[in-house]
């Protein structure tokens, strides 16, 4: 499975993220440049998370504009499967391949922890190697992940299955609507979450279930 | 050019001495811009003057020490190549005065100070000292203060894994802000300062220079009076996203054979980045301002030569090479310009719209920068007078301490920290030191900061050696091999002989049980004049320690793990109550002799528990320290989410349970090991004794009573939320 | 020449910041404040004399970048 | 009576956000943008029927919590 991971500026988990898909895909994930107007031929794009341009003016807005982004809209549009991890999930509601918005957490404070989430949608390339309804734990670390939409889209993401992850036990670290930590596009081929999984693929580190959501993507991919 | 007056020589922080001196260095009376110059080159800040003298009885060598102090951090040898870089440095009047952005301005200025030696920055660790929780400004910079260091930091993509935080009315006009970056090099590519040879092109790289921070130096070398509020618009604005950039763009540029020198632009800017490197090559140095990249119009040579604008550096590279520099500046949007070239008349000049502005031989500026030995009163030592300590139930003492400003949770803290970005976080906050894998190896550095300024005002030496020893039991208690250390001396008035008396004997007490555990000083920071309206703080000489473990997965960990383990007492305990947490939370008595430390059996007793988590046999250890031993079996039960249960038998249960007796550690070990491990520790000579065994939900102390450990994890985490909770309003940038 | 654009949330779209500050200002013994809401002010210099060509320009640069329309108004003001 | 107030930095004090606005504007193909500053702007209902006491009132409260005196200025308008 080839994959990439898209480089802004002040992007700062990319490494982990390419760390994560070379050790579970066992190859090397290409890292793309912000500027290049072209994805080379990849399998899936991932958008890491970050502080692109220092998530100033909106998170994810300034890097939302940038050259790469019109030719992921593209590839996403023909059904290139997309994972928009924190940062990347921020970029992906700027750049209207998702729905909704992510605001400021509730209380207004950056939060870095462990939080408990659970699997709502087992249909999806990302997802297929859960359990429905699987508890899983990934560390969260965001400032912005409230998520808001209206309350028709709502009604949408969860009528047509697309809120794949929740923040479990209604323990929400940002006061997102209904507990949404991750949802699919419409062509469920666009993942954005505000946890990381890819920061918990070790043992010695947040646990590894993370790994099934790469693993996922292998099976679906190759 | 103003004339320069005896007013303005005092404004500029000059004593009329130093000022004849720079006359019959200069062989002329400088002129505005040259007393500038002077000004915060010779601050105290900068040319270190009142404890220069004093610095040098520090330890600074050990085979593992590739660079002491004297570079822009330290930097010591991991194996197999690899160097860890580290430094800590104060940013205590701006954070007083702006906490958001005096905090991420200095852990902006310390990881600048790591990768401009080469190094990618992997940890951050703060140790921070605000005024009592009671004083009206205290719930206001700490949550400016937390929320400034993680703006920062966060954006920088760089873990923070740790710190302190106390608090005490001594700081209430004058808290402390200590950052301290570790980093990794390739241990034969670290970069270093000396602008050597003639002819080389000098370059600014970074964000342009703006009015910024004029005299923070200065500033940082003046006691406060209450009108230092006014200088207020000398606070800088940090900018972590250019830092970013300027961050990877550095590293690229490291990986070429470019740079013969390259140094941060820290406090006192343009003037001291260049003066510095000229000094340490041995060269002389031009600039030329008009080529400096401006944000704002009608900049003044000396404005330019003093701002202290952030993320900003200076690199001598070689001749030729700048197009290939300019180029990955460029890719990295920052500002790139030629602004000079180093010389052989080893004098420093600035050219300013074609005039000479500033014409000084270099070693004025460094070198013959004063030292002085400033009078010293030793306020003698408090001895012990054993504090009577009226009986009180031992089990609600607990509870109180537990949930006390000093020795509650920190989570409100770390958690607006990002501490597991890199994935590389093996002991996250909350520990004795935190952990961090060195990417992609087997191995991993432990990292702590410690110091108890209690401690340091019943007796400064004893206070200075005291956190050198703990820092070192901290990085033992996970597994780690402790290899060296960096400081950050704060303190009040120098100029005042008890105050410098208890810099003196810091160090001194620094410098012995740096010898005697092998944990010599590698970089360092001083912050004085701490005072406001003559009220000093409490000596607080923080320690930043780190050590190497040589296998990730042999660490221990503070939390019970096992139902039935044995839990072992390591060290001696007397009992010792004087300036403890337990009198002072409990009895409202800050009173007493700190605890003796006892740097051999310190060392004995932490190299055989080291030994006993590197063999295997041990996974779960605690250091004894603040709040003495039930405080730290409470700990270990909250972590772990299981209870336990002690007998205090024999010994008189409130010293017993609560002194601070040095050199102690709890450890848990399968019951049938028990006895196998206790005689070992008498072959090794180390006092070890039985002390209970781990489970149930509650703590349970012989003849004492008990309390769940959920009662606990209440009154635990509940200080901190809800003593931040109203009010505040979270800064943001 | 001058432009500010002002940057508020549509009502309707909660705002968190808006309401810690509401909080905080009561807490302060501010009694009978409202509801409070935050936005952004952007001050920017056009090099463009034409009032109405600047605006069109200035529109644009709304819904390119400065606001975001899922959650965002926005007004545009002029001074010379 | 509805209170606007206006958050800006102080002059020549280093504006990150803006700096990095305009940046991106210019890569937007936004020529000739000059100089942008970021700032906020607050909205609040004060029950407070005089103008002069609640001129007052709110100036306080930027003195206390809205704005940071070290780095920030204000202005205050007041729409019935
Ligand atoms: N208390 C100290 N102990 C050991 N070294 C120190 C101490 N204070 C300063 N130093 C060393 O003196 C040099 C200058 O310190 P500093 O001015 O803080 O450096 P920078 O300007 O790069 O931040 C550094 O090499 C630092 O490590
Ligand atoms: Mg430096």
């Amino acid at each position: 499975m080839k994959s990439a991971v898209v480089v802004f500026p002040a992007s700062n988990c990319d490494r982990d993220a390419a760390m994560a898909l070379e050790h579970i895909t066992g190859e090397k994930p290409a890292m793309v440049w912000h500027g290049d107007s072209e994805l080379p031929d990849v399998d899936l794009v991932v958008l890491p998370g970050g502080f692109a341009y220092g998530d100033y003016l909106r998170c994810g807005a300034m890097a939302a504009q940038s050259a790469i982004m019109r030719d992921v809209k593209a590839r996403a549009d023909r059904g290139l499967p997309v994972l928009g991890i924190c940062n990347g999930f921020q970029v992906l509601t700027e750049a209207g391949l998702l729905p909704g918005a992510l605001m400021r957490n509730a209380d207004l404070k950056f939060v870095c922890r462990p939080v408990a989430l659970e699997v709502n949608e087992t249909q999806s390339a990302f997802t297929r190697k859960y359990d429905k309804g699987q508890r899983v734990t990934f560390p969260v670390a965001h400032g912005d992940g409230n998520y808001f939409a209206d309350h028709d889209t709502l009604d949408r993401l969860e009528g047509e299955g697309r809120v794949v992850f929740r923040y479990a036990q209604s323990d929400n670290p940002n006061g997102s609507a209904r507990d949404i930590a991750g949802i699919l596009s419409e062509k469920r081929n666009v993942l954005g979450l505000m946890p990381h999984p890819e920061r918990a693929c070790d043992p010695l580190l947040c646990g590894t279930d993370g790994r099934v959501l790469f693993e996922s993507l292998l099976e679906s991919l190759s | 050019m103003s004339a320069i007056t005896p007013q303005l020589v005092r404004e500029h922080g000059l004593s009329d001495e130093e000022y004849a001196r720079i006359e019959a260095l200069l062989g002329r009376a400088p002129n505005f811009v040259e007393l500038g110059i002077f000004s915060v080159m010779w601050s105290e800040h900068c040319s270190y003057k009142s404890t220069r003298a004093h610095l040098r009885r520090l330890p600074t060598k050990a085979p593992w020490v590739l660079q002491g102090p004297g570079e822009n951090a330290g930097v010591i040898d991991i194996g197999g190549g690899d160097a860890a870089v580290f430094k800590m440095e104060s940013h205590n009047h701006p954070s007083f005065i702006e906490p958001y952005q005096g905090a991420a301005t200095g852990v902006g200025g310390i990881m600048r100070d790591v990768f401009t030696m080469g190094a990618r920055p992997i940890a951050m660790m703060n140790a921070l000292r605000f005024g009592a929780p009671g004083h009206e400004k205290t719930r206001h910079l700490v949550a400016g203060v937390v929320a400034g260091i993680g703006g920062y930091g966060n954006c920088m993509g760089v873990p923070t894994v740790g710190g302190e935080v106390n608090f005490h009315s001594s700081y209430n006009g004058n808290i402390l802000v200590n950052a301290m970056c570790v980093g990794i090099a390739r241990a034969d590519r670290i970069f270093k300062s000396a602008a050597k040879g003639a002819g080389n092109p000098v370059v600014y790289i970074g964000s342009k220079t703006g009015r910024d921070g004029i005299h923070g130096a200065t500033m940082a070398s003046a006691e406060f009076r209450e009108d230092s509020q006014e200088k207020r618009p000398t606070v800088q604005v940090g900018d972590p996203f250019t830092e970013k950039l300027l961050l990877e763009a550095c590293l690229e540029l490291m990986a070429t054979d470019a740079i013969v020198a390259i140094q941060d632009m820290g406090a006192a800017g343009l003037t001291s980045s260049s003066a510095e490197m000229a000094s340490k090559g041995g060269s002389g140095i031009e600039l030329d301002l008009d080529c400096v990249p401006q944000r704002e119009t009608g900049m003044t040579a000396y404005e330019m030569l003093l701002s202290e604008s952030q993320e900003r550096m200076l690199a001598v590279l070689k001749p030729g090479r700048e197009p290939e520099a300019e180029r990955i500046f460029r890719k990295w949007e920052l500002d790139f310009a030629v602004i000079g070239e180093t010389t052989d008349t080893s004098h420093f000049v600035v050219r300013h719209k074609g005039k000479i502005v500033a014409d000084i031989p270099v070693h004025a500026l460094a070198e013959e920068a004063p030292v002085y030995q400033r009078p010293l009163a030793s306020r003698k030592p408090l001895v012990d007078e054993p504090p009577f300590v009226r009986s009180k139930p031992v089990i609600d003492s607990l509870l109180k301490l537990i949930g006390s400003p000093d020795l509650c949770s920190r989570r409100w803290v770390w958690e607006q920290y990002d501490w597991s970005v890199m994935a590389d976080t093996v002991q996250s906050p909350g520990g004795d030191a935190a952990v961090v894998r060195v990417h992609e190896s087997n191995k991993a550095l432990a990292i702590t900061t410690d110091v108890t300024p209690r401690y340091c005002r019943a007796d400064p030496c004893l206070g200075g050696k005291q956190a050198v020893a703990e820092a070192w039991r901290n990085l033992t208690a996970v597994g780690a091999k402790p290899l060296a250390i960096t400081d950050n001396l704060n303190f009040g008035n120098p100029e005042k002989p008890e105050i410098m008396g208890e810099i003196a004997a810091s160090i001194d007490g620094i410098a012995e049980a740096c010898r005697a555990l092998d944990f010599p000083v590698v970089s360092g920071n001083c912050s004085l004049y701490n005072e406001t309206n003559g009220e000093g703080i409490l000596p607080t000489p923080a320690i930043g320690g780190v050590g190497l473990i040589e296998d990730v997965h042999r660490v221990a960990t503070i939390a019970f793990k096992r139902e039935g383990d044995a839990i072992l007492l390591i060290g001696e305990t007397e009992g010792h109550l004087g300036r403890s947490l337990y009198l002072r939370e409990i009895e409202g008595r800050e009173e007493g002799a700190a605890p003796p430390v006892d740097l051999v059996a310190e060392r004995r007793n932490g190299d055989f528990v080291r030994w006993l988590i590197e063999s295997g046999s041990v996974d779960t250890v605690h250091d004894i320290s603040d709040g003495g031993l039930l405080v730290t079996l409470a700990e270990m039960a909250m972590a772990g989410g299981m209870g336990a249960w002690v007998a205090l038998g024999g010994h008189t249960p409130i010293p017993f349970a609560f002194g601070e007796d040095q050199g102690r550690y709890l450890v848990c070990v399968p019951r049938q090991e028990a006895d196998r491990i206790l005689a070992q520790a008498e072959t090794a000579h180390v006092p070890a004794a039985l002390l209970g065994q781990t489970g149930g939900d509650s703590i349970a102390a012989a003849g004492q009573g008990e309390i769940t450990v959920a009662d606990l994890k209440r009154a635990h985490e509940s200080w901190f939320p809800a003593f931040m909770g109203a009010g505040e309003l979270p800064p943001t940038n | 020449m001058k432009a500010r654009v002002f940057i508020t949330l549509k009502d309707g779209v909660l705002d968190p910041q808006g309401k810690a500050i509401g909080h905080a200002l009561n807490n302060l013994g501010f009694g009978g404040v409202g509801e409070v809401r935050q936005g952004k002010v952007i001050d920017l210099e056009i090099h463009e004399r034409d009032q109405g060509k600047a605006r069109a320009t200035v529109n644009d640069m709304c819904e390119k970048l400065l606001a975001n329309a899922v959650i965002e108004k926005y007004e545009i003001e002029f001074r010379p």
